[in-house]
């Protein structure tokens, strides 16, 4: 490695822990969110109690879902918006917290009896600081993928959008679904 | 019992030099044999919590990947890393789980320990624990844990020494490189957890015995509650925080001197509370989030602070309004010059005249003379202040803003300031903050960051003032104890689940959203004749929610401990009353004994009390030790989001169906059960949400089919009204047919049938096969091994 | 004076069912008039405290710019910003390193309660505290913050409860919402530090008098020490941790069953160091750097564990070397069974036979039976073990390396093991882990690091095993208090300054570089005639510290407390005799009164005992509170590197003249002083800056000019040793030219001039000008206002 | 801005406090290095233990010293060396401690009488964790600015170099002094 690109590259770190922080997520496009989906074996979409109030979120739900058959799990009351819409969540009343737990869970067979999730994607969470914390769990004990798509930056996610501003962030959830 | 020994010395002739000291006069007439763990120490409860934490699955949200408790890290634990010391970090979370409970625990013990020394020194140590007529188990939770009966306020002492000792003790284990086990961590926030509970007892207990609070009374006067409650015209002395003592004071003081309607007295945070159970002239400005607020209004004339709860900056904050700070306690004396022992003529000078910015005095029998000396003589020559923030100030404020969202990334909400900002400054429209406010919680981390040095909380608190004023109502004074009578009345509907469950809103103001949503969510099961009680700031947030007519629930429903009875029973330490009425069911209903019992008794409520907490917002550590201590008790408890960073949560695994097992002691078998409650502590994340998990965790395995049914019935309206749908878990409760809500039965026996597979006699309406279990009308389970073999006569082999 | 009356019931035949308990007998005699502050609360020394924060201004380095503390947060303080809850960066960080004193002082708290606990049980309350017939003041720290003098192992009872309320109290202050100010914090920093000595003393006196451990005896017998002392070819049993009682009760059990020759029984912590005060014939393995490679070495066949400085990762690691665990304490249960009351015959079957991989014995006095039997059987039936690694197996690890690094990051020490690992499997040469062992405290992060799961601590081990058991060396017995005889011999010089110091070597582990500097250091003052006084890992690691003729420290320099003596006290509650000699100088040689007098006496210490600590390595909890307890009481500390990361120091600066300044009682004036010592807490780098400043910060202001020339002789030699050249700030410390060294005298004198521009009178070579103060014999300086008072009888108006 | 441009942005943070460190150093190149020196008013140069074991370093002082003519402050007794090579520190017997806490103090006159220093350049620490904690205390609580030149990425500096490597290291030292 020659001098120069030793100072090119952008070493952040001499102790991570001296800074407090291991690992951000990586900044994930919506295409790849789509690849991604795709590719998995068992993916499951995880809503948030922002459906309650966000009429385009659910929306975008509704065409995923139908678009990649993935399954959608419904937390905080964002079932009954998408229920309303005809889409039939396969969990409405775990919060958030119970759902974690069992993803962390080896041995947890899924609601569909198939094994547990090898990719949790996660949207419309009012509080991001709620997510931001079952992202954190999650990390850090489980071995599930993680994907934010939330319209904060979830740096305890495997992966996240980056933050957005209200226009740019429909325009990344429309570019999933062109996929 | 009255006696005539009292502490002192007894001088024997026989022994010069020597002199006896009467220690602690101690009743031991056998009021009830002593159980299996008086005076618990960490592991004597361990094999109870081992119980609790096999089904409750401890569940760790870690808000940092890395420790620095000691000089050999950081260590960076990410992914269940061990440090330098061999902890990884699942078990470094636990010990933080401690931490905070210890923290919240010592706020409560040293509380106690004050009120009752102070107490002890004014009225005596024989000074009589009576809480009136109605209240015999005076002390649930000291008889549970400590297995004595206190008769005075001398007793508690040793309560508290005990105490004392066991945290002290915990706070050892948190020591470096002690235990490898999260699970063991959890036993210790468990049993401090406990042991919060009984210091909140003596607190409570003796206070109300003491200064002749309401005793158990559903009618204990209402108090005004507000924002917008004060007299501008009189001079206004506001006291912060949760103890009561500088508060008495002052009130006795002011009538003392025939002052009482000449200034205002207005209470924030618990310490509003206790002043209102002392005086109910007194008022309740609001919660933690009303503090800054309050100050930054510009309408005290002086500030006193106690301890806890009191923001960290009260003194900046004051100093810049010009409002002079009187400090009280030794846990806030904010950098301030002792001055407790000086003239009080000079003192209130300094104050007047800004010479001093505020002064620290220990005595809380000398706090009432200086604030309401300094409070009239600033209104005197001050006269009534200007309107902290003008029309022309807060257009030049928004003017500044450039839209950067530094704010909105700081703020615990992420409110969007900067699009209210750029709202107000390009339209000239200032309704977008008025739509901030009901979430805002007045922290001021916005203006830490904001480059513009905007005054960001004045600019929401000025365009939302006529909505912060309205916001204004009455709360019910605190009522301290349930009364036995009450208990024998309500017990055994609980324990059926005909009454289908006991809320205990018990939190902070820290929600997730506009605060009247705790009003909607506790007027759902008021509604419903669940019973409600509350405490603290939710207590009084509570009295903020108003309907059309002005009538806040306080009005609407009564102070009973009764179905539909809506239940404020005081400050933060009054909890203990309801863990203790919780308790008393158990003693008075169910004739459990408690003395020293607590496995027991803590075995019965988790398997047929249906009560569950609920802290919507829940921010301070006295709140993580007072879940956790209602935890132990087998009480669930359903928190708000920002409680994930707690960091820990107890959530269960209903298809984990080991786990879900009781032994019966009527057919001496172990026999599975239904997984409820199948959490400790969970959040939620909408009022929704919330709602439907409150009903949920009301069911318990005991509840007969009558119960069950009633309980069931709310569950499934709730979750289809707030869902959309019926609830995903619904036929884990159903035992029989008789269990299911009459109206739906033939529609839900056809789901039990088509979609989980279950044997229907569709003649008789009967279910043939399918439950977890068959309903049996003696059934009688416990977890406990000792439990059953002293009811059965059986030894289990294990 | 022996009483027959113990606690206990006296039935009073006119009244029935009442029976009195009599609690304690407090002798009441007048050994002495109480001074002002017996049993202090948190504000009643706080004016003390001011005085000391007021030069000694708190110095804080934030591990992490964040706060998690509530759910309020997390919030960034960088840049000093306020939290939500208006707390700012430094009173946050002030708030913490009271949390980790309070871990601390808990620590020797619940050690002491579990110690007195027990004692009362087994030997009675009425046992006396006889530590021989040289130690009149038994317990210095107990009578000088608490007030009495204790007689029996029960007066200790109510010392312990005091200090546990106080523990509470300033747990409570920790709560969000409460202090304003950094500096009260660091008061309640201060009370904590304070508290632990008396907690630690109580600890310390009570297994003395009980246990009958040497009583001050200089001539404490010495104990092999090190890694290679084990004789392998007998059962061992490794004892970890801080408290006695298990160990002793196995020392017991091989003493009553014959068995002392046939199993060795090794210590490891400060359990080693109490062992081997109950019975020198165990040995000590060492600090706590050696845990894992003490366990790695598969060479014991049961570990028991206790409290305290134990990894957590214990038993995960035994487990993996198949040797059985014995957890004995509340505080590191470590998830295992409690199995106390079971057959001790099943518990050793399962044991050996590997069914359990560890038991909970929560009866120190059931685990000697079983500790002895498995670790004989254990042998028995696996014969003594293979090494824990081949030197196949170590080629094969080293093979693995790709060099990545990311041990490196790692490492708290930045070993380069990367470069080790590549040098070894390139060249086959080993050499570079024997440069890393004596650095590398064996804490095992590296290997969580590395992606090849390369066994690091292992390969380090092997690589540099005979290094490892040739530090082997022997350590004396810790001899407990100082005798009043001592105190009485070597007071005034002290005072004088003519001994010029005592250095108090006090710590843990982590040192900065190799285990040897520590050795390097303690021996540069033995030879200046120094008194040096040790206690825990520092004392341990001394023992290993050897010439070429095998010989430590301790076999060349005599264990009394007198100038060039070398005096192990102990384990770390011993540490509360070197605070106990600090408070006995003021008391035997000035004769000034204890009895709650702290402020008087900490201030005589301050201005007049050239007592400093040094804490080389100093991970823990209890470090940082043992070091605050030594400043409050006036004793500076000088600590290794690595207690940065404590986040707060003490440092004074000499150029703000306006601080340094005293009452002189004899002048009564108040006149400014040298800065001396000009820091309570101060880290240095390297060896070579430590050794110097524990020179420079013996210096006092009331030393004689002839203690003053001693001092400063050492002070110049070291530095010019050293640093290369004369310190900067020696004249500060130049009164009058009787205090400058002889042989330097005219060589300074003109430095004096030249460079600091005082007049000289070179004829007389007299100092004419420039010194901050001139020299007076009877200079008798305090910096409390009531001891002022108290001398001259004058008041001072403030 | 675009949304391509969003997602190319590196947005690290949704809430700094979330990720545990606010703002890590800068890195600096050399020359960076030698101009700051050049332009700042009152630079000190502040040494540490390691001179003691690495004659390169103290080379390095010195001629940096003879070139710019930059104040020492030696600390952990790393003036032996310096003296033996004729540098006369303004400072030897105060710890680093001693240092940052005087740095720290706006009232402070340096040891010149010239007021507080504007640039602290920091070399030669055997242990970075002391001048880690050092530098985040000035990072925190003072005005100064600071810049680490030892081996190791110094993240609460406000300039550091990156991890270097002793080769490279040596090598960027010298650039300082060719500039
Ligand atoms: S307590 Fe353990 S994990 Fe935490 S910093 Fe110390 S060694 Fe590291
Ligand atoms: S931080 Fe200040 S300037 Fe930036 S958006 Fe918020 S209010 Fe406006
Ligand atoms: S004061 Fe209100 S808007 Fe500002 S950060 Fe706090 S909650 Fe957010
Ligand atoms: S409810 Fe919470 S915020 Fe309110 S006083 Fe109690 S602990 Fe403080
Ligand atoms: S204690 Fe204060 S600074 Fe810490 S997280 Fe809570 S609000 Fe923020
Ligand atoms: S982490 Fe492992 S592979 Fe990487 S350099 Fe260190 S020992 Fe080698
Ligand atoms: S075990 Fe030794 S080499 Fe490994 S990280 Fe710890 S100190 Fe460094
Ligand atoms: S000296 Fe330090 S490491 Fe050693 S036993 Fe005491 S606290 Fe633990």
């Amino acid at each position: 490695m020659s001098l120069d690109k030793a100072f090119e590259k952008v070493t952040r770190i001499f102790n991570p822990a001296d800074i407090q922080a291991s690992k951000c997520a990586s900044i994930i496009k919506p295409k790849v969110v789509a690849t991604m989906i795709k590719k998995s074996k068992h993916p499951v979409l995880i809503t948030g109690g922002k459906l309650l109030e966000d009429e385009k979120l659910v929306d975008f739900v509704v065409k995923l879902h139908e678009k990649t058959g993935i399954d959608v799990i419904a937390t905080g009351g964002s079932s009954r918006p998408l229920i309303e819409r005809g889409i039939k969540p396969i969990a409405t009343v775990f919060t958030l917290h119970y759902i974690t737990q069992y993803l962390i869970d080896l041995n947890w067979k899924g609601f569909d009896g198939k094994g547990n999730y090898d990719l949790a994607v996660f949207i419309g969470f009012t509080t991001p600081y709620y997510l931001s914390r079952m992202l954190s769990a999650l990390k850090h004990f489980s071995r599930v993928n993680t994907i934010s798509i939330c319209e904060y930056y979830q740096p305890h996610a495997k992966f996240s959008f980056p933050n957005l501003n209200e226009d740019l962030y429909y325009e990344a959830l429309n570019m999933i679904l062109e996929v | 019992m009255v006696m005539d020994l009292r502490d002192g010395f007894i001088v024997l002739d026989e022994m010069r030099n020597v002199t006896i000291r009467i220690g602690k006069v101690i009743e031991e007439d056998e009021w009830e044999p002593m159980g299996p763990t008086p005076k618990p120490h960490i592991l004597d409860l361990r094999y109870w919590d081992q119980k609790l934490l096999e089904r409750y699955e401890p569940f760790y949200a870690p808000m940092q990947d890395f420790c620095n408790l000691c000089t050999m890290g950081p260590c960076e634990l990410s992914h269940n890393k061990e440090g330098a010391c061999g902890i990884d970090l699942k078990t470094q979370k636990a010990r933080l789980v401690v931490l905070a409970c210890l923290i919240g625990a010592s706020s409560h013990t040293a509380h106690a320990r004050h009120l009752v020394h102070y107490l002890v020194e004014k009225f005596g140590r024989d000074h009589p624990i009576d809480l009136g007529n109605n209240v015999n188990i005076e002390a649930p939770n000291v008889r549970l844990v400590f297995g004595i009966r206190p008769k005075t306020i001398g007793d508690l002492e040793m309560v508290l020494d005990y105490v004392e000792q066991e945290l002290v003790r915990v706070l050892h284990t948190l020591h470096t490189g002690q235990e490898e086990s999260y699970l063991d961590y959890e036993s210790k926030a468990l049993h401090v957890g406990m042991l919060d509970h009984v210091a909140m007892e003596v607190a409570d207990i003796a206070q109300v015995a003491a200064f002749n609070y309401p005793k158990g009374d559903p009618d204990a006067p209402l108090v005004e509650t507000g924002f917008g409650v004060l007299d501008l015209n009189k001079p206004v002395i506001l006291i912060i925080g949760h103890n009561v003592l500088p508060a008495r004071n002052i009130v006795d003081y002011l009538e003392e001197h025939g002052l009482e309607d000449e200034v205002e007295v207005a209470g924030l945070c618990c310490t509003a509370i206790d002043t209102t159970r002392y005086d109910p002239k007194a008022k309740i400005v609001g919660t933690l989030s009303f503090e800054l607020r309050a100050i930054r209004s510009g309408i005290p004339d002086v500030v006193v602070t106690d301890e806890q709860c009191i923001r960290a900056d009260t003194l900046r904050e004051c100093s810049k309004m010009g409002i002079p700070v009187i400090a009280t306690s030794e846990a806030a004396s904010r950098g301030l010059p002792d001055r407790t022992h000086e003239n009080p003529d000079v003192i209130v000078e300094d104050l007047v005249s800004g010479r001093a910015k505020g002064v620290l005095i220990r005595d809380p029998d000398k706090v009432g003379e200086i604030a309401v000396r300094v409070a009239i003589e600033v209104r005197k020559r001050k006269g009534r202040k200007e309107p902290f923030m003008g029309e022309e100030e807060l257009k030049a404020e928004v003017q500044k803003c450039t839209g950067c969202a530094r704010c909105v990334f700081s703020c615990p909400h992420n409110l969007r300031i900067d699009v209210a900002m750029q709202h107000a400054k390009k339209k000239g429209d200032f309704s977008k903050f008025k739509e901030i406010e009901p979430t805002c919680i007045a922290c001021g981390r916005c203006e830490q960051v904001c480059p513009k040095g905007i005054r960001i909380v004045d600019v929401i608190m000025k365009s939302s003032l006529d909505q912060l004023k309205s916001k204004t109502g009455k709360s019910r004074a605190g009522r301290g104890p349930i009364q036995d009578v009450e208990i024998r009345k309500v017990g055994q509907p609980i324990v059926m689940g005909t009454i289908p469950g006991v809320i205990a809103a018990i939190g902070c103001p820290n929600y997730p959203r506009a605060r009247e949503e705790l009003g909607q969510i506790i007027e759902e099961f008021l509604k419903r004749r669940y019973i409600v009680v509350t405490s603290g700031c939710h207590a009084m947030d509570l009295g903020m929610y108003t309907d059309e007519e002005g009538k806040s629930l306080y009005e609407k429903y009564p102070g009973s401990f009764d179905a539909g009875g809506l239940v404020n029973v005081g400050s933060c330490v009054a909890n203990s009353h309801i863990s203790g009425a919780v308790i008393k069911i158990a003693a008075i209903f169910a004739q459990r004994p408690l003395r020293g019992n607590y496995a027991e008794i803590a075995d019965y409520i988790l398997n047929r009390i249906g009560a569950v907490g609920l802290a919507w917002g829940a921010y301070s550590q006295k709140a993580a030790s007072i879940a956790t201590g209602f935890n132990r008790l087998g009480v669930p408890a359903v928190v708000g989001p920002h409680s994930t960073k707690y960091r820990r949560a107890y959530i269960g695994k209903y298809w984990k169906r080991e786990k879900w097992w009781v032994y019966d002691i009527k057919s001496k078998k172990k026999i599975p059960v239904e997984p409820a409650p199948d959490a400790l502590l969970v959040c939620a994340e909408t009022k929704e949400e919330a709602i439907v998990q409150l009903a949920r965790l009301c069911i318990r395995p005991a509840d007969t089919y009558l119960g069950r049914q009633i309980k069931l019935t709310h569950y499934i309206e709730l979750s289809q009204k707030y869902l959309g749908c019926l609830p995903d878990d619904w036929h884990l409760y159903v035992r029989t047919e008789a269990d299911l809500p009459v109206k739906m039965r033939d529609q839900l026996l056809k789901i039990l049938e088509d979609e989980h597979g279950w044997k229907i006699d569709w003649k008789n309406k009967k279910i043939l096969e399918g439950p977890i279990r068959q309903y049996d009308a003696g059934f009688n389970p416990t977890l406990v091994e000792h439990v059953y073999e002293k009811y059965t006569g059986e030894k289990i082999i294990r």
